[in-house]
């Protein structure tokens, strides 16, 4: 894997996450996190959306001019996510229910059209897709980590919903977390979302500040900070 | 000036171009998947009526058997809804009306009753309400069984008077913590069977359909 | 579908006319973020960022080809001035640039034989005298930026710390003593 | 005598420890072996000194003269020898030594001829060129030098008022002042009023306080000035909280007293320019609080440059359990470094620490934002906000709180229930400020003479652009009459001139060394040496070792 | 080196402060243990046990100074405030959630002592208003109006052992709040909502007389300078301006402004609550309008809201805007002129 490969991919889930480090697109991701199966739904489409939309922008960026840049990322991402919507309520409509105007709003998130102004018009095809599926992916695991926090939390489940995605043979695959629990409500609702969000910035910088500290620690200028 | 008009175009066939392209791409999509979207969207309406319908089926297309149903004061409909009819061999098994609690504690609870020709509750579920998550919202299937406590009842068991939560005095059981979204519910489930009393007929009626 | 095609292409050809004539008409030409930057800038001019000067290193952050840490003589203080103005993240001084105390050149008048080497050197005609006679440094003008050490023949000049004073002196950060606890617990 | 109407707002009613030293006369101290005299005792730039080691000195003689505007002189506080000039401790919270003259007594106190000044017939300005040389400084502790303060401003001072407050606990000084030479210090008083041409004459005395409040009074008897008694409450002291008291006028921001035509002086002050007018002795004693954990705590008259541990010793000796001297009162003083370091001008009071008496602070607490500090600030600063930002080292947000406003009296600081030191942030950050704004002003002047600077070599440059091409175009008229085009021929000749100026530019830039242009046999003989050189572990040549640098010189001439 | 001054006010500390304020709400919690039976010294045991626990743990988490803090005070005043809000009686792991979510995610995740925007109790209290609607609405009544009043060891048993031994029907009752909202969005007639045993001669049966000590509690809090009159004074004032002026829109479906004052949560909340000087306002001015603002959002909430009490969420929507009240209220310093008098 060569340098820039592995950056990209770094930066995408960690260093630069969307969601976490960027906190782009915290519209969707606040609102559709209330359990893993929705978080994880919206995530792939947004990824399913970067990764064509930066790819297409990277393919024709020569061709781009200035002035109309933004107008025309945001033409292609509109097309992309509208493509994306009606496949969507015409093959899993109880899901296209439940992501609702979250799922058109794609367009709008921020991070679909960061990655592509501030990547993809300037690098190359394939740089540009690999980034835009790790900054989507990024955006996922976040997603994923904060809905199944809130699910487990606030229902005491996992995976409940799945049945929307494969049927009612799904039914039984929901993971019971804890038995009879009395559900912390808060998790499931508006405020339990930013909540949750925030816990997870602070665990993520909490991380990174042990990482310093100890780097300070074993360089040789350590002790004086 | 050249070069100032030579910006201009290259801005505005670029955008053209592009905008073109999106069209006919979007178009495209939208008739190739126009007939899945019809369907899968009659396909989960049948499957929330089918919940409050006797459980022994039905052999018509509910769909297309829908009929309009008044706004009328007893079914607390603010417009017009719908009333499907179910048949087996030609002879109806239960009509599923629309209807609305307007009395919640936070605005309309909308939900559909299942009524069997004899007058009772083949089902009730609620399809939309605003009531406090954790107070009021048990009467979601999806949280709680509660909302069964309707079946197989009619509006001679119980008895009138008996129509009413336990802490009114009545027969009908609800969960701690607030009662005015039972409370709502009860009288609208009470009153859209009233209102089936009073239309059966029509409701019941087998007119041949259209052709 | 041909009418969608053929609206979605009025507007896309209406909105691309109307942003070519903005670029042109809506240029912004000049830049007045050097004249910001440079201010922050300590103005030793001793080129320790790599540039000849700290207008040429204002310059140069202000076309994004220099990085803002790259300053000792503007220390941390400047730094985060600089990453207010241009909102970006602050970052520690650059590898192998460390901060040096301030100090003012002297020069050895046993030793100096006129030259006038060190006087083109000094970026802030700091140094007086003239060809033959002995140089002379202007303390109070003196930035310590070192620049006439390298052209000195004979190496007369060295820099001398410059030491705190009861007139110079500043108050310190507070620091707690520590009364009622041992260790462990800073 | 009417009562002030005004008040101010927040401060403190500490306990005021006064009666321990206040109940003696003052004492004058005898003479000691040595004197240090610091050259920096007042505000301002320090005084230059006009003596040397070895040179003899009479009391009261010039040994150190003003150095620019705001700066006073310094005068032998007895006569004798000097021993010498140079750092010695001084009574500073740095605790870092200081330009001193050091002066052996020899015994004898002779001193100088004193003149006499006859003021009331004086005319202002001639009265002020004699004080200018008389060391004057405001004796409260801001030690400003007085004869700026008495030079008039652009506006007429309308009010004079004589700070006899003393608001700081444990000192008393003032009060024994007024209390044994309450005429005297109405007498400087009055030189005062006619410096300025103040209409009115105030005295602030707060009124805990009465045997000086009489006194005063009586010295007023008769004459056109008022003695206003303010009530007890620290830091009715504080030059501009005494202002709001008696006039209920606030000063400015940023600007003085005298710009609304009001003048503060300390008691003391006056009573000093009383003895330099009325007896021609220039300031070179004071009197001094000795207070505290000490034997016999009172007052003693004390020449300037006396060590502060004879001061104590004078005082009876620390008492046992002693833990150290602060200079000043308890709520604005600081802490010695050393006994070592002499009384100065600014020197009011020496307290005697122990641990009974001065409790260490207790741990700090983190800020609850309880308002108690806000409600107690003189100024009505939010002091909670200005911690947090001086603690943060956001100065600049410390600075929008009005952090220059602060007159660091302590309130803030004694009131807090997490006993934060808030003060000592404030310190820190205006410091910081001030040495910010020092290095900005730096930083100005260095663009200034750079700019200057790029624009001459520009200039140079240019000239000699021009004298080249000058003198091309002069050959090319002389010689090449015959060319085709006169201007291309012209422009070749410059470019030729160019070239070779940038030959010459190049050549001067890199002097020819004396490994240029070396024959093959040398080349390798070379090699040879360095070769020799990298062996001995001397490095290699280009890198000469520090002992090899003046070989390297001598090389290179 | 620290400098001057060298002097300090004695017998004046953090821990002090904290002292006086649990001195302040003892009556009100004796009122409360009068009319509605010892439990609450059960459910107050238990906040002050979990809030120790979850500040030590905290505390040695962060690393910082255990010993220092541990015994500041003041996670016992944000426990002893946290459970005169809830309801006594509920099971242990009620309180656990709530002073969780007091102590270590509002408190110490923001810093700890002094650091928190928000006030720690009302977090604690909002949290489980939200998520546990159906505990937090089972108050017990005043004894003379229940069955049976769980006595000391009962009320052990419940909280610890779950509702087995004695019925929640037995000693519960809707709070005069929940019953006015309920009621009324019923489309009950006022007159017979009042006619409700719950309610006393002004407000809550028993629950007036509560608030009645809290109003005791706090004004010797004034007294001893622990808070000034500023924010008790705007928030109560508030309070009976807004509820007079919807009740004088609407007398029919408004309660009157002395029904609100003399309900327990607003007295709590203007005094122990609302003048929290590490979540509210700190200059006079900000002091004024915090408290108007709180307390007209109380009124606003309890009227509009979906829960019955809107005392939490307002000073919790309060203390959000404190930092930018106290900005624009900064007093006008010695010296700065605007409206002020200075120089000639």
């Amino acid at each position: 894997m060569s340098p820039e490969t592995r950056e990209i991919i770094v930066n995408g889930l960690w260093k630069q996450n969307p969601g976490i480090v960027q906190l782009l697109g915290l519209c969707p991701l606040l609102a559709i996190s209330n359990n893993v199966v929705n978080a994880l739904s919206l995530g792939l489409a947004t990824t399913l959306v970067m990764a064509v939309a930066s790819g297409s922008v990277a393919v024709v960026r020569d061709y781009i001019p200035q002035a109309a840049r933004i107008p025309l990322f945001v033409l292609i991402i509109a097309a992309l996510v509208t493509v994306v919507e009606l496949l969507m309520h015409a093959y899993v409509l109880a899901l296209y229910v439940v992501l609702g105007v979250f799922l058109p709003l794609i367009t709008t998130n921020c991070i679909v059209l960061a990655r592509v102004e501030a990547f993809a018009s300037k690098r190359g095809t394939l740089h540009s897709v690999l980034d835009a599926v790790m900054m989507g992916l990024g955006l996922t695991l976040v997603l994923v980590v904060l809905g199944g926090l809130r699910e487990v939390f606030g229902k005491g489940t996992l995976l409940s919903g799945l049945d929307l995605v494969f049927g009612p043979v799904a039914k039984d695959w929901v993971i019971q977390v804890v038995p009879d629990y009395q559900g912390l409500l808060l998790a499931i609702l508006p405020p339990g979302a930013f909540i949750g969000l925030g816990l997870i910035i602070a665990a993520r910088n909490w991380l990174e500040g042990m990482r310093a500290r100890r780097a300070r620690v074993d360089s040789p200028l350590g002790q004086t900070a | 000036m050249i070069e100032f008009r030579n910006r201009i175009l290259v801005t505005a066939s670029a955008l053209l171009a592009f905008a073109m392209f999106g069209a006919a791409l979007l178009s495209g999509t939208f008739q190739l998947t126009r007939p899945a979207i019809e369907q899968s969207e009659r396909a989960a309406k049948m499957k929330l009526i089918a919940q409050v319908l006797p459980p022994d089926g039905f052999d018509n297309d509910l769909i297309r058997a829908a009929r309009p149903l008044p706004a009328d004061p007893l079914l607390g409909l603010r417009h017009p809804g719908e009333a499907y009819l179910a048949m087996r061999h030609g002879q109806p098994v239960a009509v599923v009306l629309e209807a609305a609690a307007p009395d919640g504690y936070s605005g309309e609870i909308r939900f559909l009753v299942g009524i069997r020709p004899d007058g009772t509750v083949a089902g009730v579920r609620v399809t939309s309400h605003h009531e406090t998550p954790g107070l009021g919202d048990y009467i979601e299937i999806g949280k709680s069984p509660w909302v069964r406590v309707f079946d197989g009842k009619s509006l001679a068991d119980p008895q009138p008077v008996n129509w009413k939560v336990r802490k009114d005095g009545g027969l009908f059981d609800y969960m701690a913590g607030a009662t005015i979204t039972p409370r709502a519910l009860v009288k609208a489930v009470r009153r859209t069977l009233e209102y089936f009393q009073a239309h059966r007929n029509e409701l019941l009626a087998t007119t041949k359909e259209q052709p | 579908m041909l009418s969608a095609i053929l609206v979605m292409a009025a507007i896309g050809l209406a909105l691309g006319v109307i942003l070519g004539w903005a670029e042109v008409r809506f240029k912004v030409a000049d830049n007045p973020l050097v004249d910001k930057i440079d201010k922050i800038l300590p103005q030793t001019q001793c080129g320790q960022c790599g540039f000849p000067g700290c207008r040429p290193y204002a310059e140069a952050i202000a076309r994004h080809e220099a990085d803002i840490n790259l300053c000792p003589p503007g220390g941390e203080h400047g730094i985060r001035q600089l990453a207010d103005l241009l909102g970006v993240e602050f970052k520690p001084l650059g590898e192998g640039r460390a901060p040096k105390p301030k100090s003012v050149a002297i020069i050895d008048e046993n030793l100096c034989i006129g030259c006038t080497l060190c006087i083109q050197a000094c970026p802030v005609d700091a140094i007086v005298g003239s060809s033959k006679q002995m140089h002379t440094i202007v303390a109070d003008v003196c930035t310590g930026c070192e620049l006439c050490l390298a052209p000195c023949p004979v190496d007369c000049i060295h820099m001398e710390v410059i030491h705190e004073n009861v007139g110079s002196w500043k108050w310190r950060y507070p620091v707690f003593p520590i009364h009622s606890e041992p260790a462990g617990t800073a | 005598m009417t009562q002030p109407i005004y008040s101010f707002p927040g401060g403190l009613h500490p306990a005021d420890h006064k009666a321990e030293s206040n109940g003696r006369p003052i004492a004058a101290a005898p003479l000691v072996p040595r004197y240090q005299v610091p050259l920096r005792q007042h505000a301002g730039q320090p005084a230059k000194a006009i003596v040397h080691a070895g040179d003899t000195v009479l009391r009261g003689q010039l040994i150190a003269i003003p150095d620019g505007r705001i700066s006073a002189a310094v005068h032998a506080p007895t006569s004798g020898r000097v021993v010498a000039v140079g750092p010695h401790p001084v009574a500073h919270p740095s605790g870092l030594a200081d330009l001193s003259v050091v002066i052996e007594a020899d015994g004898r106190d002779e001193a100088v001829a004193m003149m006499p000044l006859a003021w009331r017939d004086m005319d202002p300005a001639e009265l002020r060129e004699h004080l200018a040389d008389m060391g004057l400084v405001g004796l409260g502790g801001a030690v400003f030098p007085s004869h700026v303060k008495l030079a008039p401003g652009p506006l007429a001072i309308d009010t004079l008022i004589l700070n006899g407050a003393e608001c700081e606990p444990w000192i008393t000084c003032d009060d024994r002042l007024m209390r044994e030479r309450a005429a005297e210090v109405m007498r400087g008083a009055e030189i005062m009023r006619h410096l300025l041409g103040a209409r009115e004459l105030l005295v602030g005395i707060e009124d805990n306080k009465p045997e000086a409040v009489a006194a005063m009074q009586a010295a007023c008897a008769g004459g056109n000035a008022r003695v206003v008694v303010v009530p007890t409450r620290y830091p009715s002291g504080g030059a501009k909280q005494l202002v709001q008291l008696l006039t209920g006028l606030e000063v400015p921001t940023g600007k003085l007293s005298t710009d609304i035509g009001i003048q503060v002086f300390n008691v003391a002050t006056a009573y000093a320019l009383q003895r330099a007018v009325e007896l021609g002795e220039p300031l070179i004693s004071r009197i001094v609080t000795v207070t505290g954990h000490v034997a016999r705590p009172g007052n003693y008259e004390v020449r300037l440059g006396t060590p502060i541990a004879e001061l104590i010793a004078l005082a009876g000796g620390e008492l046992p359990g002693a833990s150290g001297q602060l200079i000043g009162g308890p709520l604005m003083g600081f802490d010695l470094d050393t006994p070592q370091a002499p009384v100065t001008k600014g020197v009011n009071c020496i307290i005697i620490t122990s641990a009974d008496l001065f409790p260490p602070r207790p741990r700090a607490m983190p800020c609850t934002r309880c308002g108690l500090c806000a409600q107690a600030c003189p100024v009505r600063l939010q002091p909670y906000e200005m911690y947090l930002y001086a603690r943060a080292k956001d100065l600049d947000k410390a600075r929008a709180y009005n952090l220059a406003d602060c007159i660091e009296c302590g309130c803030c600081s004694y009131v807090c229930p997490s006993h934060i030191p808030l003060v000592d942030y404030y310190r820190f950050a205006k410091s910081e400020l001030a040495a910010r704004e020092r290095e900005q002003h730096a930083a100005e002047l260095a663009r200034e003479r750079h700019d200057f600077h790029s624009e001459r070599l520009e200039r140079e440059k240019r000239e000699k652009a021009e004298r080249l091409g000058r003198k091309a175009s002069e050959r090319l008229e002389a010689g090449a009459v015959a060319a085709d085009d006169p201007e291309a021929a012209r422009k070749k000749a410059l470019l030729e001139a160019a070239v070779e100026r940038a030959r010459k530019a190049k050549e001067a830039a890199a002097p020819p060394a004396n490994t240029d242009h070396l024959s093959p046999a040398q080349q390798a003989e070379i090699e040879a040496i360095e070769a020799r050189r990298a062996q001995a572990g001397l490095g290699g040549g280009s890198a000469p070792a520090p002992d090899e640098q003046p070989d390297t010189v001598a090389e290179k001439t | 080196m620290i400098g001057s001054p060298f002097i300090q006010r004695e017998h004046n500390s953090v821990r002090l402060t904290m002292a006086k304020v649990m001195a302040a709400l003892i009556p009100g919690t004796l009122a409360h243990a009068w009319f509605f039976g010892p439990g609450i010294f059960v459910s107050l045991l238990v906040c002050f046990a979990f809030a120790l626990l979850f500040e030590g743990l905290a505390l040695l988490m962060r690393g910082c100074c255990f010993k220092d803090f541990i015994g500041d005070g003041s996670v016992l005043v944000t426990a002893w405030l946290f459970a005169l809000s809830v309801p006594p009686l509920a099971p242990w792991w009620l309180y656990a959630v709530g002073i969780l979510f007091a102590v270590v995610v509002a408190k110490h995740l923001y810093g700890g002592l002094g650091q928190n925007p928000f006030n720690p109790a009302m977090v604690g209290y909002a949290v489980l208003i939200v998520s546990f609607p159906n505990y937090m609405t089972q108050w017990p009544g005043p004894s003379y109006l229940v069955m049976h009043l769980p006595s000391l060891a009962e009320a052990f048993d419940l909280v610890f052992a779950g509702q087995g031994a004695i019925s929640a029907d037995a000693y519960t009752m809707a709070s005069p709040l929940d019953t006015v909202k309920t009621l009324m969005r019923a489309g009950v007639a006022k007159v017979d909502i009042l006619a409700n045993p719950v309610f006393g001669r002004f407000s809550g049966s028993g629950l007036e007389w509560v608030a009645g000590m809290y109003l005791v509690g706090g004004v010797l809090l004034i007294a001893n300078r622990v808070i000034t009159w500023h924010v008790p004074v705007a928030f109560l004032a508030a309070v009976a301006a807004s509820a007079a002026v919807l009740h004088a829109i609407d007398p029919g479906n408004n309660m009157g402004p002395l029904f609100h004052l003399l309900t327990a949560s607003v007295m709590l909340g203007a005094f122990f609550i609302a003048t929290d000087p590490v979540s509210g306002c700190a200059t006079p001015r900000g002091k004024l309008i915090f408290g108007a603002l709180a307390g007209f959002l109380a009124i606003i909430i309890r009227s509009y809201g979906g829960y019955p009490d809107g005392v939490a969420f307002s000073i919790l929507l309060m203390n959000v805007a404190a930092p930018f009240i106290d900005a624009y209220t900064q007093p006008r310093v010695y010296g700065h002129a605007k409206g002020g008098k200075v120089g000639r």
